[in-house]
């Protein structure tokens, strides 16, 4: 006996290849059979040895489970679908994959351009009125790029250098501002209003709170942030007051 | 109405010298103002109903092609095709008929992974593109299929396909089992759990399947 | 004597599809051996006098061709379509990909210059089209891609081309692990530098957590 199990388009088409030993029409085909038989293969496939590919083994995992759900009653429960859902769900696989086999077999057989019928041999060059004398089509637009990058992939690394607020940048301007504002603000008030771009913008952010943990460790500021992931706000420490209780 | 046969002279010199399908926009570009360019189409067409050069419509544009009947005289000719595999056949059936469809349905579809050069390979034909992007997370590109496909195949437009309407009438294009098919499922599983004997006892595998090519 | 239309036919369609002009000995070669050759030439000859196509004899070989009076219509027809070079095709591919991109940045990520006249072309087709200058010195002049390139690729917006991982995944890109994230990183670094140069820049802030208040 051999098994074949490399011969298989996938599970699925090992399970349309078993529906059809059940002499039914697909439609009402015993899903609770298949998933016997299929079980079957599988164990059988393991018994001699025979590697058995992971996608096979999920299938088998799967149509296991499919088994219990429909031996058992009923149950219901909104959020876990019921055993006849999952055979329906399989059927419907099974019944769609045939469809769009059938299909495509039907599309290759139509009359085909250049085998079949055939469009004239010598056209003496009317074509379609285009917008672009140029002609480049979809494909060849991504295979040029896809062409780049796989040779650009080979080349030696360089890392472009990013625009990037500094800490010192944030130190200087937190000194200039700092007196002009009396209560708590928040941290991203200090930023320069010049900032824009998210990954400048995301880096100013980081070097005002690392300027002002520094102010703060030299007792010039306070910070404060009342949960995780909130936001962050800062103050000039007066004389006499207590430091914060939540940095 | 009759038809000017200097205008069907006119439209057939263009047809027989175009080197591709051409849409009736183009064809009035290229005719004098007066032709009635649909009503000259449809003479000629019946004009060439019979003879062993067929006017039709493609991809919704215009093109004479030797009549289908007569294939066994040019197939000799014509350039081998290139056979497709079952998974690429399988793929672009897919991609018709779900259009647009991502790789991650089509795979979903299939039951199995795609191999790397499938899609590749209907890209460089040209009978499958990208189309756009689904709105969901991820924002993956959809395909769908092109002109040349319809070209190639001689469909007019997509909903030409064969089987089509059957296809939407049974569910089968919908990316869940219809209503009825659980129902059938509920009332089958109800009636095996009542017989009551594992029904595991006749599915002992005696010969093995072998797989269809 | 009569000629079975379906010699005819058979003729027509063999005429029609050939690469060239054919002699009679070929036409005996591929028609069924009842046919009268000479004789249904001669008819097919007298079928097309006086249509748009002709059936005419040059160099003693048979060929179907636009009748000589309906060439003026052939006669517009003179604008040749021309294939774009490989480098314009990339750059336009980078361009597309990586806009707003400068000049310079397009010869880097090629790593190797641009040929003046590659961009010309393509601003010339009316595919790109300059989009403002980069905050860097010289203000370098940005160029990204336009309306019409949209409506030659059939793609509705730019978010609409495929990107690295679908490139792969179609199979159009072979995967060269090590780098290619790094790679993904700079190209995200590099349209993320540009933010500063587009108008709608603001709104990548609005990303950035908000009070809770």
């Amino acid at each position: 006996m051999v098994v074949d199990i490399d011969g298989y388009e996938g599970p699925l088409d090992l399970l349309l290849v078993l529906a059809r030993s059940q002499k039914v029409d697909l439609t009402r085909i015993s899903i609770l059979q298949l998933a016997e038989q299929y079980l079957a293969f599988i164990a059988q496939a393991r018994r001699l040895s025979i590697e058995v590919a992971a996608d096979y083994l999920v299938m088998a995992a799967w149509l296991a489970y499919l088994k219990s759900r429909l031996l058992l009653p009923e149950v219901e429960d909104e959020d876990v679908p019921t055993g006849p859902e999952l055979a329906a769900h399989l059927s419907f696989q099974l019944q769609r994959l045939r469809a769009m086999r059938e299909a495509g077999v039907r599309i290759m057989d139509r009359d085909r351009l250049g085998r079949d019928v055939i469009q004239r041999g010598q056209p003496e060059g009317v074509r379609i009125i285009r917008n672009s004398i140029y002609e480049v089509s979809v494909f060849e637009f991504l295979r040029a790029y896809a062409g780049h990058r796989a040779r650009a992939a080979n080349e030696p690394l360089s890392i472009a250098a990013r625009e990037l607020y500094s800490v010192e940048q944030a130190h200087e301007r937190l000194r200039r501002v700092l007196g002009d504002l009396p209560g708590w603000e928040r941290l991203e008030t200090f930023l320069p209003p010049e900032i824009k771009g998210s990954v400048l913008y995301r880096s100013a952010v980081s070097a005002m709170l690392g300027a002002g943990l520094e102010m703060a460790k030299e007792g010039q500021v306070e910070l404060r942030q009342a949960q995780t992931f909130g936001p962050i706000y800062m103050r000039r420490k007066r004389p006499g007051q207590s430091t914060p209780d939540e940095v | 109405m009759s038809i000017d046969p200097q205008h069907l002279r006119m439209m057939e010199a263009l047809l027989f010298a175009a080197a591709e399908p051409l849409d009736e926009a183009s064809l009035i570009a290229r005719l004098p103002e007066d032709i009635d360019v649909p009503a000259t189409l449809e003479a000629l067409r019946k004009a060439y109903r019979e003879r062993g050069v067929n006017l039709v419509q493609v991809a919704g544009k215009w093109t004479l092609r030797t009549a289908p009947d007569l294939k066994f005289l040019l197939q000799k000719e014509t350039q081998v095709t290139r056979r497709l595999s079952r998974a690429a056949v399988e793929t672009l059936a897919i991609t018709a008929y779900h259009q647009p469809v991502t790789r991650a349905e089509i795979e979903e579809i299939r039951g199995v992974g795609l191999s790397r050069g499938t899609l590749d390979l209907l890209l460089e034909i040209g009978w499958i593109r990208p189309k756009g992007r689904r709105r969901t997370p991820g924002r993956p590109v959809t395909y769908g299929t092109t002109d040349e496909f319809l070209v190639h195949f001689g469909f007019n437009a997509i909903d030409e396909l064969p089987g089509l309407d059957e296809l939407k009438a049974s569910g089968l294009l919908q990316p869940r089992p219809p209503s009825s098919m659980i129902e059938e499922a509920r009332v089958q599983a109800a009636r095996e759990r009542e017989d009551g004997d594992e029904p595991g006892g006749d599915a002992e595998i005696t010969e093995f399947p072998r797989p269809v090519d």
